[in-house]
């Protein structure tokens, strides 16, 4: 629903808080600021990769390939860096190039070659891990000291008045992407491929190319965020970095309130889907929960917030 | 102003267009007329862009021009209003209206003036109170009328429609038919496609026949009648509405204080008979298809109690079904048929067990079931293995109609039945049931065609916003006392 | 134009009896840089024995069904000898019996006792736990709360080295609280290292029990600003490891010698095929010991190993 | 498409003979018995999982839990086998129970609560794999030298007049699959509900019984392929055993022609899909392509033989 209404996303919203209350109860160092900031540089890494999805799941399509382009790009930003020596500007640019290529890549093969979007990023998701992994030949890929770009590391990593910088460009990329999917034309058009493609051909939309940008869009968000996680973890194994990120990425989406069949959903909801997963991760380890069961809580948790969502609220999305 | 000529466009198994020409000048009401299949509609999205044809050229104000998608064709002045709805569930009437042409302040939506835009096409229709309305809440005579609303406020040179008033009922025509003699007299040329040739009688300046994808002909403004173009359509004459003895027996379907989901507050109680038809008249948005829908299972019902043969159904599809009560919905694309499948296995479906030994399915027995409906309502389909998305609108309209026609009812419900289907086979579908209302069957017919009604039913129901607002047996049951209850006065 | 026709002489005469070169296998459990430095060692006996060739295969996705699609394809391809380092040793036995079968079988890196392999090449993983219990001992003789990270708990390295690492400290002040993982994703190691410094504010020890464990928790200790407060222990020779051994902020770490698994048993499946059985020792196992490397030796080591890695 | 139509399938068959022909032509020992059963002992396992599969991306459902239902079931399998010595009969009658449980879970949750199927079995994905964790402790279980079940031991792993057994099994799963979707009623439905479920329910189809049926098949496959793979890896580590089985089983499918939009696709399709990707793998090591391209070799391959299909058989399937 391009006009946002809170009443979808108050189902979330709520699960949220009752989280965060029930946390903070067991463990009231859940609010401390090294926590608050610890997880708040999580959401917003892996935010911008929800953010990105969830533009070309409002489309009605899917980007599988989000984690394997992680791994790529940051083993792409090491040898860059490190190995070759480039100018931090220019491995920057071309990192955030080469992922949104790989998206128009992806929006051309949907559009142009008619290819489903599920089995276009399966792909790629099997490429783009292949080729990380021959690019880094197998090794695993880091930063060392960062000595030359110093600066990037912080961007990455640090801190602005307080507030970590992946916090900061999530909120910021958050907004415009509230602005461009509920105030503007192309979000507009964005829904409207997403619910019925016919008719917003049939209404003169260009259909191929609105899609296309979604792609090309996700690609660029999954890029910034490849930086983000590169320097966060300081070490990409090509093999396993980014493995699975897209189904954290999707999940944000889905329990934020999209549909996979396209044409709904509000940045909001994202916002509120990222978050929660996070706090899911954090509540793990703060509780002391076994790490076995980790991937169980998180599930069982989106599995009862959308029960609840569709059952309580009588939301119907199927 | 717009000549196309020497049209060609070939699907597999058919050729649509058969190197056909038509032409229209500024200030011309033109009627398209033809039978199902004769190639109306693809000679319209072959002008709006949609499809490209095989050859042929369309020349648009004295210049030669190629038309490779809608959004050309609205930079060229050509408007259309194509036969199948094509709106947005999750946006509201506003938005709908202005799809693609939205207004804009600062690179982002200027809302205020999309509103207005809306709101002023909305006017020319009486439809004004649509516009903040989410588009899931309409029916499908008022998502035609949104359909209409778009294409006027694009202000087009060439507006084209086709079937605009298959699902309006008589007040909403009369509205409409006076919009296009406005845009006539504005100097607009309007295409205008329809099956209810009296419309087409009314308006037109000149008819345009085709038949089997080529020109049959035309008419000028005195020739137009509805018998003339009944010949050049399909060369002979139809004889419609055959006269007939009714003879009620005893009470198959009763609706006891059934309420629907929409309208809790009002019940409705009727009976329909064994032997007669019962047609059930109001507006658009009247809670016809609501009712019909609660009483054949698919939608739940909000109270009260429906009994075919004296036994209570459960609320279920299934359960009428089985008992006999069968539905012909009024949306063939999103209810009636399963498009992607083939006319056969769309026949087929409602009665499958039935086409099965052992949960196995037997080919040969369905594909002839197919076969005899395709031939009983003359449709139009290259093979019964064809699927049922490549049939034009109302060879589809028919094939919902076989699929209930090819079981043995004990009471049926037409939604809308011949919605898009031509003068033709609508007489060959009203005498099938007019046949099966003599072997005893009850039927009941939903209808916004007005002379449909008139011309069918034994006894017409005539709702309001929600409830029965009057019966009129046959002999009282007039335009005019229709009209009457249905706008809610007497 | 001589000269440059001259080196060829060998080259050709190799490819002409390539029939009978002695095919074998190094099969890896997964891809890192471990793996490299163990084929600088394959690649040392290759060059030693050129009536040798040695493929170097490393499984997808590191999963015992892709390891034992490797181990049949080349079973089909028509193999003399495979050094393998399986997955999970414990269920492996029948696969691995019918290698043994048909070619020599030798386990390196991690052990399958119970089959026919004809040599285990590689480390006592517990003893290589234990000797991290006494690095944590010298750094914590007060004892105190310490958390072990590791990417899977299913893996039988993981569960020797924290079984060693149990036993040296059983008695001990030193209490471990729990064992967190993290399935080889970097970004969750790290933060649950985070998370754990934020549970247990007076955390005294963390252990890394696999590679890049070090460098993750090396990483939220340094931005927690918790450098020194709490000592560290790891596994491997990450350069971010290493870096750490050396300014202090990691105790120690322990290592192992890949390069020596890779030479090793290349050349102990070449002497086996020639028929030399004493090679190998009566119990089977060639034990590379692991070394622990603190701050005393870590420059020494880094040389050694840049060499090694030929960075 | 219920009537099988050989056309759609032409495609995918000559890619699966070009590059057969290219890969004996490299490497004739391809075509050695030893190296025909052991590929197409995979080639039965990852199969069984693509049938079940292909039944609920029919109905335009997908099913992501596959790869961690391998492992809980595997885990399961060896616990009652091995640390409860129960009759073997039993267990496996037990597992088969368990997976076909679990589908008929997903199968309610999704028209009954009316939950995405994409969504319901993420949560399937993190809650089983945390399962399979939890009840193996975290440990790698197996099954040592299967004594007192050495029968079923043999029955996975062993051959049937020298094809291996999976094989067989797949095989015969495959033609009962092929009779079922294409000849009967139920498999009339499937496609009906696949194509459009409204037009369905009108038409009389028990809607949600069709399709929650449909998950239960795809569980209870799931199951059979889940005991094949535990004794032919003879061991399960929790954490990382069939891991991606459900993405190769989703390939598989759309390889073969099934759209995930549902309504679309034919078990001829899966069958060589699944053939083709087992092929792809097999090629991979014999041509000695390193490791780390496996992924990428796989990926290109399907991502060129959906274009080539599209675009030189004029398929359309966006
Ligand atoms: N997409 C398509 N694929 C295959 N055949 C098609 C397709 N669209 C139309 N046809 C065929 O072209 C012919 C003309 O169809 P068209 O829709 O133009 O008829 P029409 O005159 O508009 O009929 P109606 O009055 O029923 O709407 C029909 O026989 C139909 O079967
Ligand atoms: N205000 C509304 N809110 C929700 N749904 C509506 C509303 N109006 C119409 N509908 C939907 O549209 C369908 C048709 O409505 P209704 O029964 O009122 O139409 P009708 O009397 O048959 O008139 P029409 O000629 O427009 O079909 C119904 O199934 C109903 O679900
Ligand atoms: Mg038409
Ligand atoms: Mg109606």
């Amino acid at each position: 629903m391009p006009k946002f209404k809170f009443g979808k996303e108050a189902g979330i919203f709520l699960l949220l808080v009752v989280l965060c209350v029930v946390v903070t109860v067991m463990n009231p160092r859940f609010l401390s600021p090294i926590n608050v900031q610890n997880t708040a540089r999580l959401i917003g890494m892996f935010g911008i990769l929800s953010l990105g999805l969830a533009v070309v799941i409002v489309t009605g399509g899917i980007d599988l390939s989000v984690g394997s382009l992680v791994a790529l790009l940051g083993a792409l930003l090491s040898i860059g860096l490190v190995d070759k020596h480039m100018s931090p500007v220019v491995v920057v640019v071309g990192v955030l190039l080469v992922g949104a290529g790989l998206g128009l890549v992806h929006g051309l093969l949907v559009t142009r070659a008619k290819l489903q979007p599920f089995i276009v990023t399966l792909c790629g998701l099997l490429i783009y891990r292949g080729a990380a992994r021959f690019v880094a030949e197998d090794q695993s890929k880091g930063f060392g000291d960062s000595a030359g770009f110093m600066w990037l590391h912080d961007l990455a990593v640090g801190n602005f008045l307080g507030v970590p910088w992946p916090f900061v460009i999530f909120a910021v990329f958050a907004v415009a992407l509230g602005v461009l999917l509920h105030k503007s034309v192309y979000g507009r058009y964005l829904y409207a491929i997403g619910r019925n493609p016919e008719a917003a051909r049939y209404s003169g939309v260009n259909v191929k190319r609105v899609e296309t940008l979604a792609y090309v869009v996700a690609g660029g968000f999954t890029a910034v965020a490849a930086i983000l996680f590169a320097f966060y973890t300081n070490s990409i194994s090509p093999s396993s970095h980014g493995n699975f990120y897209e189904l954290y990425a999707i999940a944000a989406a889905v329990l934020g309130g999209f549909s996979l069949r396209g044409g709904e959903g509000s940045v909001v909801g994202v916002v509120l889907g990222a978050i929660l997963l996070q706090i899911l991760q954090n509540l793990v380890n703060l509780l002391g929960i076994p790490s076995s069961l980790n991937f169980a809580v998180m599930g069982a948790v989106i599995l009862l917030g959308v029960l609840a969502d569709n059952l309580v609220l009588r939301r119907k999305q199927a | 102003m717009l000549l196309a000529s020497g049209i060609t466009k070939r699907y597999p198994g058919v050729t649509a267009l058969d190197g056909v020409d038509f032409s229209i000048s500024s200030g011309e009401v033109v009627g398209l007329v033809g039978e199902n299949g004769a190639g109306k509609s693809t000679l319209i999205k072959i002008l709006g862009g949609l499809v490209q044809p095989d050859s042929g050229q369309v020349v648009m104000e004295g210049r030669q021009v190629k038309i490779d998608g809608s959004a050309t064709a609205r930079r060229l002045g050509i408007g259309v209003i194509h036969q199948e709805l094509s709106d947005l569930d999750n946006l509201d009437v506003a938005g709908n209206v202005m799809l693609g042409r939205e207004p804009t302040k600062f690179g982002l939506i200027d809302r205020p003036a999309l509103r207005a835009m809306a709101l002023r096409a909305l006017e020319r229709l009486g439809m004004g109170q649509l516009v903040d309305e989410p588009q899931s809440s309409l029916s499908i005579g008022q998502r035609q009328l949104v359909e209409i609303a778009k294409a006027l406020s694009l202000e087009a040179k060439v507006l084209i429609m086709d079937e605009p008033t298959s699902s309006l009922t008589a007040g909403e025509t009369e509205r409409l038919i006076e919009v296009v003699r406005d845009l006539r007299a504005q100097g607009v040329a309007v295409v205008y496609v329809s099956h209810r040739l009296n419309e087409v009688k009314e308006l037109a300046d000149r008819v345009v026949v085709f038949r089997d994808g080529k020109n049959a002909g035309a008419l000028d403004k005195e020739q137009i009648t509805p018998q003339a173009m009944v010949r050049l359509m399909i060369g002979r004459d139809v004889a419609v509405a055959n006269e007939h003895t009714h003879l009620a027996g005893a009470a198959v379907l009763e609706l006891q204080a059934v309420r629907t989901k929409r309208f809790p507050s009002h019940s409705v109680s009727f009976t329909v008979h064994s032997g007669e038809i019962v047609g059930i008249a109001g507006l658009v948005g009247a809670g016809r298809t609501e009712l019909a829908q609660a009483v054949c299972g698919v939608d739940p019902l909000a109270g009260g109690n429906v009994r075919l043969d004296g036994k209570s159904l459960g609320n279920s599809v299934r359960a009428a079904i089985s008992a006999g009560l069968y539905l012909a919905p009024e949306d063939r694309r999103r209810t009636g048929l399963v498009t992607r499948s083939s006319v056969r296995e769309n026949t087929t479906l409602p009665d499958l067990p039935h086409y099965a030994r052992i949960g196995l399915l037997e080919r040969g027995a369905e594909t002839q079931t197919a076969a005899k409906m395709l031939e009983e309502l003359n449709i139009k389909s290259p093979s019964v293995e064809t699927t049922v998305s490549g049939l034009s609108g109302g060879n589809q309209q028919k094939v919902v109609i076989a699929k209930w026609l090819a079981m043995s009812p004990r009471c049926i419900v037409f939604d809308e039945p011949t919605r898009g289907i031509d003068v033709g086979a609508r007489a060959e579908i009203y005498s099938r049931m007019r046949e099966l209302a003599d072997s005893g069957v009850a039927v009941l017919m939903v209808s916004s065609d007005m002379e449909e009604v008139l011309a069918v039913s034994d006894r017409v129901l005539v709702m309001h916003e929600g409830r029965l607002a009057g019966e009129l047996p046959r002999a009282a049951a007039t335009e005019e006392a229709i009209m009457a209850l249905a706008v809610g006065h007497a | 134009g001589n000269e440059a026709a001259a080196p060829k002489g060998p080259e050709s005469s190799a490819s002409a009896t390539n029939g009978n070169k002695l095919k074998l296998a190094f099969i890896t459990n997964n891809a890192s840089d471990f793996w490299t430095i163990a084929r600088k060692g394959v690649e040392k006996a290759e060059k030693e024995m050129p009536n040798v060739k040695v493929e170097f295969l490393i499984p997808g996705d590191g999963s015992a069904t892709e390891q034992k699609r490797l181990i049949d394809d080349q079973l089909a391809k028509g193999i003399d000898g495979i050094a393998i380092s399986p997955n999970d040793a414990a269920n492996a036995t029948e696969t691995l019996n019918k290698v043994a079968k048909q070619a020599i079988l030798v386990t390196q890196d991690s052990d399958a006792p119970k089959s026919d392999r004809a040599a285990y090449v590689g480390t006592d993983n517990k003893a290589a736990g234990v000797q991290a219990g006494e690095e944590l001992k010298k750094a914590l003789p007060n004892g105190g709360k310490v958390m072990v990270f590791v990417g899977k708990m299913d893996v039988q390295n993981a569960q020797d080295r924290v079984a060693g690492l149990r036993e040296a400290v059983a008695g001990t002040k030193i209490e471990i609280i729990d064992v967190r993982t993290d399935d080889t994703d970097h970004a969750r190691a790290k933060a649950n290292v985070a998370d754990t410094l934020v549970k247990y504010p007076d955390i005294a020890g963390l252990v890394g029990i696999w590679s890049y464990n070090g460098p993750a928790i090396l990483n939220a200790v340094k931005e927690a600003n918790m450098v020194g407060k709490v000592k560290i222990v790891c596994f491997d020779e990450e350069d971010d490891t290493l870096a750490g051994v050396k300014d202090g902020s990691i105790e120690a770490t322990i290592v192992q010698q890949p390069f020596e698994f890779g030479y090793q048993s290349v050349k102990v499946m070449a002497a086996l095929k020639e028929g030399k059985k004493d090679v190998v020792p009566a119990n089977k196992l060639m034990i590379v010991p692991t070394q622990v490397i603190d701050k005393a030796g870590v420059d020494a080591f880094a040389a050694k190993l840049k060499e090694l890695r030929g960075k």
